[in-house]
């Protein structure tokens, strides 16, 4: 979602220089917030509440992005290695291993700093089931309070009346007492207000930005680059001038670039010439992110658009948070993630990305960890091809577990893609 | 030989090897008189066997007669003339405990399986992982990629000591490994450090199973794979890497220790099926043991 | 001169080459060569290429005899024998060789061999060049058409003979098999990547001739205009594993999706879909109506289910590819084999063989399984569209092919089924293709 | 036998009786629903396993169908649905309903058990956009006020639902018959699972175990008396009599069930299972769902405060395993096996913390996997015979 640290140089622009030091910020501000007094939540990225929690100026930490940080960095084979050791199994969700063996480890965060124990734990269950047993786990570590707002799956595609009401009502009553007792401080709804109007000030920008892709050639990467363009809306900045001000200078890079018919920024520099869009379905892989995207960037393939980069929340449907209905909206945001929505509005909207942003392909990056993203795929692939002519590829691979990322096994499948469409449209078969 | 004592007969039928050990129980000690493995190699199990139960007894001068108890363990319910049956890990762990009275632990490497046991010093196993269905970083694994770089099997550990600079691999499947080793061949990878590499991603392994399965301070490796010191080196290597105090061992009876273990349980068994009168016609104990 | 443009399917297998006349609109095959895959990835290549250019030179001894009006019966006569013989001569030539290395190797290890075991070594080898005369009868069954299969075979079974009652017990001093079987694995190594591609065909048809044109002297003079025929190669494309290792340019590589698809269009145009079962990889492949690939599916990097599934398999049993099908064909029934692992098959083989199971039942078994996961990528990749072709090595294989009709039909009724002979040559068939097209800057060279 | 909804009860032979059952839950195109169907007229519709509350179902003259998987058949579709590190049931599941042997069911209820399950329930919708499919979002938030307010909600909607599919609207009273008909089911089964407790070699868990998955295609009141003629029967059968096997807790299965073959080489390689988490749907509460009240309150109450420790269902205490710890002192067992099926999120992330329970408490576990198709035991075999083993040679030394 974010890096503080690549270990490679990586061509970068001033968004993104400010982006990371945004993000190593607030890491060096978590470590100091013992000493500083400051309260600090574990709770997960999908629907987060962080407007919630910076009205009572309590931090999040969210452990799936410790986890992904750890597989940038190269550490999580020996976490997974530790947890499963512990007697965690192969089988399942290794982002829930790696962040086990971070803390058997010492907890130390992508900064080097160790990373403060929870004061709550805010279990936002959100469109995985995975995540009830995570802060299960965590529970048994520490000895803190834990509270826990289940969000509604989204079964018939659509936000009832009783959904929303069931959110929030354990905003109100269970989260916000939660959070008034251990900070002692009394719910302020004006702040929580001025909160949810940045917020939406920023998701407008990040709107555009990720619509920029429409253009051609896209001046954005929408899944490798897209990945550092939701870093600060979804973990701890929404809601901050910091955001406001981070989204409004990249969307005027972005427009910069659009003018200057340029492509997007890459790992190497910039990309020369797109010839291939995409629109890719699944997270990214972590351990070898760099060389999964040059294997698309050697190609000359552009992601128009991703699912990804909803994980947090998805506002292509027009939602913005709304100062003038906090709980609401925040209620809708949670019930709107992407995981939470069903297979048939998961197909429909990427068919849509498929057509609005033009593109000569459709992918899926499904990887084993994440059975809320994975269970499925397969069904979605052939619909989204029924549904829009446009070839389908599949690719496995994991979020941060190596072992399962087999880097000829991936090159051999996208570049057999590759071929397959570029020799279709030789023919004129795709647009 | 005194009357007190027990001779008793283990055998081990594996997927690939059958192992038959030979002991007399003194009460006091157990003493190992002969054993031997062999390759079963597209016979029939129940005649290997046979044969080397005769190889043994007349080798012992002995004959079935003398025996106070057949045991078997393995695929040993085939063995018809058994007295009873034991499995696996019991009888892994107790031979472990035979050949090295220091071992806590011990790693069963065979053809198809591995398993790691934990066990106290009566050799009860307190706990154990095994691996799953599928047979990379088998013995079998092993013994496919050897024979297509044209290594005999003794020569596998030697060889795999001279690697400078192993190549490391992934789990790779023990039928495609051939082809993945025909493609580190044709990159200009060395023989020693292609084995090297394999011994590497299997002592990985089985360190993870032993860790595991709660080993802390010795194991002693059986099975068939304790004889390549090339893996035996990569297991040490692997721990001394990880700064783990564990410390491997290999005897040279190894490969025997289910038998070993077989034939001793098998004494006690006897011994103490004498003190509750019951008499031990061949087959029956089994029967007697559910 | 003959002008050809060649595609080279480096497989995890085998190694296969398709050579095209470079000068005919319509795809022409001139030639098909066929090899084991071997870590020398260019003796792989030349040995494929090689054989494809005696195939095509076989090919132009046969339109010589028409032009000097041998009638067609006496040609194919002639033609069957003079391909023995020639077969037999290369052979000949690889077994010297490996006759050669093996005891170079036994002297090498000197000491470290007993005795019994250098009187084993002899008479394995003479036991192998003795064999050589039945292997290349009229009507002789070879488990194999590889060298290394045919020899290997015969020199285990004989070292299993030699070394029968010894067994394994280090205090014999009998032979070890482990001994021998190194020996052979080591010596193999060393015959197959050498390349003796160059020389071969001259050599091995001059010895060859003598006896065939004894009843048919035309051919000698055939043969003599062949061999002065120069054969020149202008453009090759490589597919298969190995591709990437491939001596070629980069523009000259494809991938095998790509070539099986359009090689499978090209042999029988109303396909629109198309498996193939390698060696250890299975392809669903959908295809439009101009031979282009419009989705696919493979497998995992798992060997249950694919062609080495079978080749393991085959070796438990002591059978040779060649008659795995034809065994399973004649079961009666079908044992389920619940292992998926390749290697625990195999155990539960021998354990089902000592139940009394019958070899074929289990057979049947075996290949239903493999068919059924091939069911599902061809499900995953979109089904089974109105024409289907199967292509790949395991299509050699009667058994796999009616265990696939039987399911095919059950879950999308009646479709045509092609079958090529050549099926295992389709991917070279798709390269050699995309070879010619390079030639007439058809397709852009992506 | 005879008409498979109505087994030959009148049998005196415990084999005859079990080995109907068996074939009822193999025949996987499922026999005894269309003959329901066919004698009443009624709708059937199936559900995954764990829980669904079958009594407003059957309230409303539907046949609840547990669908648990296919065993072992081959599976040609639904590979096509699913990778390889998806665990078996939802490719089963698909197989059947893609090869007609769900054809006789009027829709599928997917109760919230893991999001395989719930993603299933959209693929369902896809698949099978004419028939009904809800998603049972069982509530997490087990306050009456909150959780309550939106379970209650969710079973008329779901109730509503049935209505459109042909069932007729629930009522009060037929609601209350129905739990009345579901609380002497559950009693006859706990009664069962209290006999195996105290005489395991009455009771084999094979046998029981096929007994209870014969009431998921059953209706509730025939199951209920084939359980109380089972019952009669181990009861009176005499050649049963204990043999030394150790006492084992077999848990980790509650959704994809293992094969037959594996819990018989359980109890053949010296196991006796005195408690399982099998068919959890026919025991889902610990005691009887209140017969008095607002019917539709009552099946929310009991879901609210009497369910048990499943996997699916949130603990916040902090206090993961403890209800295993009590449940391995209350039925004298002496160890733990961890059965659960390959790549099954709940069952496995739970099993660290139930392992570390158990562990602390000084009860000896082991761990295996499974899959429903499983058909090689050998590995399981030797290790419970060596669990078996080393509790038999060594416990209480
Ligand atoms: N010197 C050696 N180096 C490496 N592997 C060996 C050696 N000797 C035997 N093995 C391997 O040991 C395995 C047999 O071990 P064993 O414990 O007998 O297996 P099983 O009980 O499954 O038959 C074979 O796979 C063989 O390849
Ligand atoms: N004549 C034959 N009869 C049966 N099977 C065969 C025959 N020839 C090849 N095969 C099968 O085909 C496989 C090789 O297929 P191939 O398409 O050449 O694979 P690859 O391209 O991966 O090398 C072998 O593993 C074998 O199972
Ligand atoms: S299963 Fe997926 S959504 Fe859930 S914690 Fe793991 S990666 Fe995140
Ligand atoms: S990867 Fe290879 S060794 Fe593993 S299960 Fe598959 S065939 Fe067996
Ligand atoms: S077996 Fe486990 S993972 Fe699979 S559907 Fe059931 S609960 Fe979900």
């Amino acid at each position: 979602m974010s890096t503080t640290e690549d270990p490679r140089a990586v061509a970068k622009d001033a968004s993104q220089e400010r982006q990371k030091r945004m993000i190593a910020d607030h890491f060096s501000r978590l470590a100091r917030s013992e000493e500083r007094g400051e309260k600090c939540v574990y709770t997960f990225v999908p629907g987060n509440l962080t407007e919630l929690l910076l009205a009572f100026d309590v931090a999040p930490v969210l452990p799936e992005i410790n986890a992904l940080q750890s597989g940038m960095r190269g550490l999580s084979k020996d976490y997974i290695a530790l947890a499963e050791k512990e007697g965690h199994s192969e089988d399942v969700c290794t982002y829930v291993k790696c962040d086990i063996g971070m803390l058997r480890s010492g907890n130390i965060g992508p900064t080097g700093e160790r990373l403060p124990d929870p004061d709550l734990l805010l279990l936002s269950y959100t469109g995985c089931f995975t995540f009830l047993k995570w802060f299960e786990l965590l529970k048994q570590e520490y000895d803190c309070p834990v509270t826990m707002l289940h969000v509604p799956y989204q079964a018939d595609g659509r936000i009832t009346d009783e959904m929303r009401k069931y959110v929030v009502d354990q905003l109100r009553d269970k989260i916000i007492p939660a959070l008034e007792q251990m900070t002692g401080k009394a719910y302020d709804e004006d702040r929580l207000r001025e909160l949810l109007a940045r917020s939406a000030r920023a998701e407008d920008d990040l709107v555009a930005v990720l619509e920029s892709a429409k253009h051609k050639p896209s001046p954005i990467d929408a899944y490798f680059g897209g990945v550092y363009y939701i870093g600060p809306i979804f973990t701890a900045f929404r809601g901050t001038q910091e955001a406001v001000d981070y989204y409004r200078v990249l969307r005027e890079e972005v427009e910069e670039r659009i003018r200057l018919g340029k492509g997007p920024i890459i790992p190497s520099g910039e990309l020369e010439q797109e010839k291939y869009r995409l629109v890719v379905e699944g997270p990214p892989n972590w351990t070898n992110f760099r060389q999964f995207w040059e294997m698309f960037t050697d190609e000359g393939a552009v992601v128009v658009a991703s699912t990804y980069t909803k994980v947090g929340g998805v506002y292509d449907d027009g939602f913005r948070h709304d100062p003038e209905r906090p709980l609401e909206s925040l209620a809708e945001y949670c019930l709107g993630c992407y995981t939470n929505l069903n297979l048939p509005s998961r197909v429909e909207k990427l068919a849509n990305y498929v057509r609005d942003y033009e593109a000569d392909g459709f992918l899926i990056n499904s990887v084993k960890s994440c059975n809320s993203f994975s269970a499925g795929q397969l069904m979605m692939l052939r619909e989204v091809e029924t549904r829009t002519g446009v070839p389908g590829g599949f690719i496995e691979s994991d979020l941060v577990d190596p072992r399962y990322f087999s880097a000829a096994n991936i090159k051999n499948r996208l570049e057999s893609y590759f071929q397959m469409i570029e020799q279709k449209r030789a023919r004129g078969v795709t647009r | 030989m005194s009357e007190h004592d027990k001779l008793a007969i283990g055998i081990d039928v594996g997927s690939a090897s059958i192992k038959v050990a030979l002991i007399r129980d003194t009460q006091a000690d157990v003493e190992l008189l002969v054993g031997r493995s062999e390759r079963t190699r597209r016979r029939e199990a129940t005649d290997v066997v046979a044969s080397l139960v005769e190889t043994l007894l007349s080798e012992a001068g002995l004959t079935r007669e003398d025996l106070a108890y057949v045991a078997t363990t393995g695929e040993g319910e085939i063995v018809d003339f058994r007295t009873g049956h034991f499995y696996g890990m019991t009888t892994h762990a107790r031979g472990a405990r035979f050949l090295d009275s220091e071992a806590d632990a011990c790693v069963d490497i065979g053809a198809l399986h591995t398993r790691a046991i934990l066990m106290d010093e009566r050799a009860k196993v307190l706990g154990y992982r095994m691996t799953s269905q599928c047979a990379s970083g088998s013995g079998q694994f092993l013994e496919n990629i050897s024979r297509y770089l044209g290594v005999t099997m003794a020569e596998i550990g030697p060889i795999s000591l001279q690697a400078d600079e192993p190549e490391r691999c992934s789990s790779i499947c023990a039928v495609l490994a051939e082809t993945d080793v025909i493609n580190m061949v044709s990159r200009g990878i060395s023989t020693a450090n292609i084995l090297k590499g394999i011994h590497l991603s299997m002592a990985g392994r089985y360190v993870k199973l032993l860790k595991a399965a709660g080993a802390t301070r010795v194991v002693l490796v059986t099975g068939g794979l304790a004889a390549d010191v090339g893996l035996m080196a990569a297991m040490r290597e692997t721990l001394a890497e990880a700064d783990d105090p564990l410390e491997v061992r290999s005897h040279e009876h190894s490969v025997l220790a289910g038998a070993i273990g077989a034939a001793i349980w098998g004494a006690f068994r006897a011994r103490k099926m004498e003190r509750l009168g019951i008499s031990l016609a061949p087959g029956a104990l089994s029967e007697a043991r559910t | 001169m003959m002008r050809y443009a060649v595609g080279i399917d480096l497989g995890s297998t085998t190694t296969k080459a398709v050579i095209l006349d470079a000068d005919s609109e319509e795809p022409f095959v001139l030639g098909r060569g066929i090899t084991n895959s071997r870590s020398n990835y260019d003796v792989a290549c030349a040995v494929a290429l090689g054989d494809a250019l005696v195939d095509a030179r076989f090919g132009m001894i046969a339109a010589a005899l028409e032009r000097a009006g041998v009638d067609a019966e006496a040609r194919r006569v002639a033609l069957d024998e003079l391909t023995l013989r020639f077969r037999e001569q290369q052979y000949r030539r690889q077994l010297a060789e490996l006759d050669r290395v093996v005891r170079e190797l036994a002297t090498e290890a000197g000491d470290e061999l007993r005795q019994t075991e250098l009187a084993a070594v002899d008479e394995l080898m003479t036991s192998l060049l003795n064999q050589v005369d039945a292997l290349f009868t009229k009507d002789a069954q070879r488990k194999s058409d590889f060298f290394r299969d045919i020899a290997g075979s015969q020199y285990m079974h004989k070292a299993e003979a030699l070394t029968r009652g010894g067994g394994c017990a280090s205090r014999d001093d009998g032979p070890r098999f482990d001994t021998l079987v190194g020996l052979y694995d080591k010596a193999i190594l060393a015959v197959e990547n050498t390349d003796t591609s160059g020389t071969d065909f001259e050599d091995c048809i001059l010895d060859a001739v003598v006896g065939p044109q004894r009843s048919l002297p035309a051919l000698g003079a055939a043969v003599s205009e062949v061999i002065a025929t120069r054969l020149e190669k202008l453009a090759n494309v490589g597919t298969g594993y190995g591709r990437a290792r491939l001596p070629f340019a980069d523009t000259q590589i494809r991938s095998e999706i790509l070539c099986h698809g359009l090689g499978a269009f090209t042999m029988f145009p109303g396909t629109r879909t198309v498996l193939d079962i390698g060696g250890q990889d299975t392809k669903a492949i959908q295809v439009d109506d101009s031979g282009i690939v419009t989705s696919f599916q493979m497998n995992d990097r798992c060997a249950a289910g694919c062609g080495r599934y079978l080749g393991y398999i085959a070796d438990e049993m002591n059978l040779g590819l060649h008659e795995l099908g034809p065994l399973a064909n004649q079961a009666k029934r079908r044992v389920r084999v619940n292992s998926t692992c390749t290697v625990f098959a195999g155990a539960e083989l021998r354990e089902r063989l000592s139940l009394g199971e019958k070899r074929e039942d289990i057979l049947a078994g075996l290949h239903r399984g493999i068919t059924l996961r091939a069911m599902s990528l061809l499900a995953r990749s979109g089904g089974v569209k109105n024409e289907f072709t199967f292509t790949g090595g395991v299509a050699n294989n009667e058994a796999a092919v009616k265990a696939l009709r039987q399911l095919i039909s059950e879950s999308y009724g009646e479709v045509t089924m092609n079958i090529s002979p050549s099926s295992i040559y389709t991917g070279a068939l798709g390269a050699a293709i995309f070879a010619t097209r390079s030639l007439k800057q058809e397709v852009p060279a992506a | 036998m005879s008409t498979l909804t109505e087994l030959d009860l009148a049998t005196t032979s415990i084999t005859t009786l079990v080995s109907d059952c068996e074939e009822l839950i193999r025949d996987t195109s499922m026999p005894s629903v269309r003959t329901w169907k066919e004698r009443t007229g009624g709708i059937a519709i199936g559900f995954m396993p764990t829980y669904i509350p079958r009594e407003l179902l059957h309230a409303q003259g539907v046949l609840p169908v547990g669908i648990m998987g296919a065993g072992d058949i081959e599976i040609i579709r639904g590979d096509a649905y699913y990778q390889s590190y998806i665990c078996h049931i939802p490719r089963s599941t698909v197989e059947l309903g893609l090869n007609g042997s769900l054809d006789c069911l009027d829709g599928m209820v997917f109760p919230a058990i893991c999001d395989v399950i719930r993603n299933l329930s959209g693929m369902w919708k896809m698949m099978f956009a004419d028939k009904l499919v809800h998603y049972l979002d069982l509530p997490q938030d087990f306050s009456a006020e909150i959780g309550g307010t939106f379970y209650r909600h969710d079973l008329e909607l779901l109730s509503q639902k049935l209505v459109d599919a042909g069932a007729r609207p629930l009522e009060a009273e037929a609601l209350r018959a129905s739990i009345r008909a579901y609380n002497e089911n559950s009693r006859a089964v706990r009664a069962l699972y209290d006999l195996r407790r105290r005489e395991p070699w009455r009771v084999p868990t094979a046998e029981l175990y096929v007994a209870l998955r014969a009431g998921l295609v059953l209706p509730v009141e025939s199951h209920t008396a084939l359980l109380e003629r089972f019952s009669a029967l181990v009861q009176a059968q005499t050649d049963r009599v204990p043999v030394d096997q150790a006492r084992v807790i077999l848990t980790g299965s509650f959704c994809e069930q293992p094969p037959l073959g594996l819990i018989k080489t359980l109890e053949r390689s010296g196991c006796y299972i005195v408690d399982d988490d099998f068919v959890q749907v026919s025991r889902w509460f610990r005691g009887d769902i209140s017969e008095t009240g607002d019917p539709l309150d009552a099946l929310v109450g009991a879901f609210l405060n009497d369910a048990p420790a499943c996997p699916t269902r949130y603990i916040d205490d902090g206090e993961k395993g403890r209800e295993l710890v009590d449940r391995v002192g209350a039925c004298g067992a002496e160890g733990v096996l961890f059965c659960a099926p390959s790549f099954c999120d709940p069952a496995l992330l739970d099993q660290p913390m139930d392992t570390a329970a158990v562990t602390r408490a000084g009860i000896p576990w082991t761990a295996f996997k499974y899959s429903e198709d499983t058909g090689q035991f050998q590995v399981i075999r030797e290790q419970a015979g060596t669990f078996a083993d080393s509790i038999k040679l060594w416990s209480g030394t």
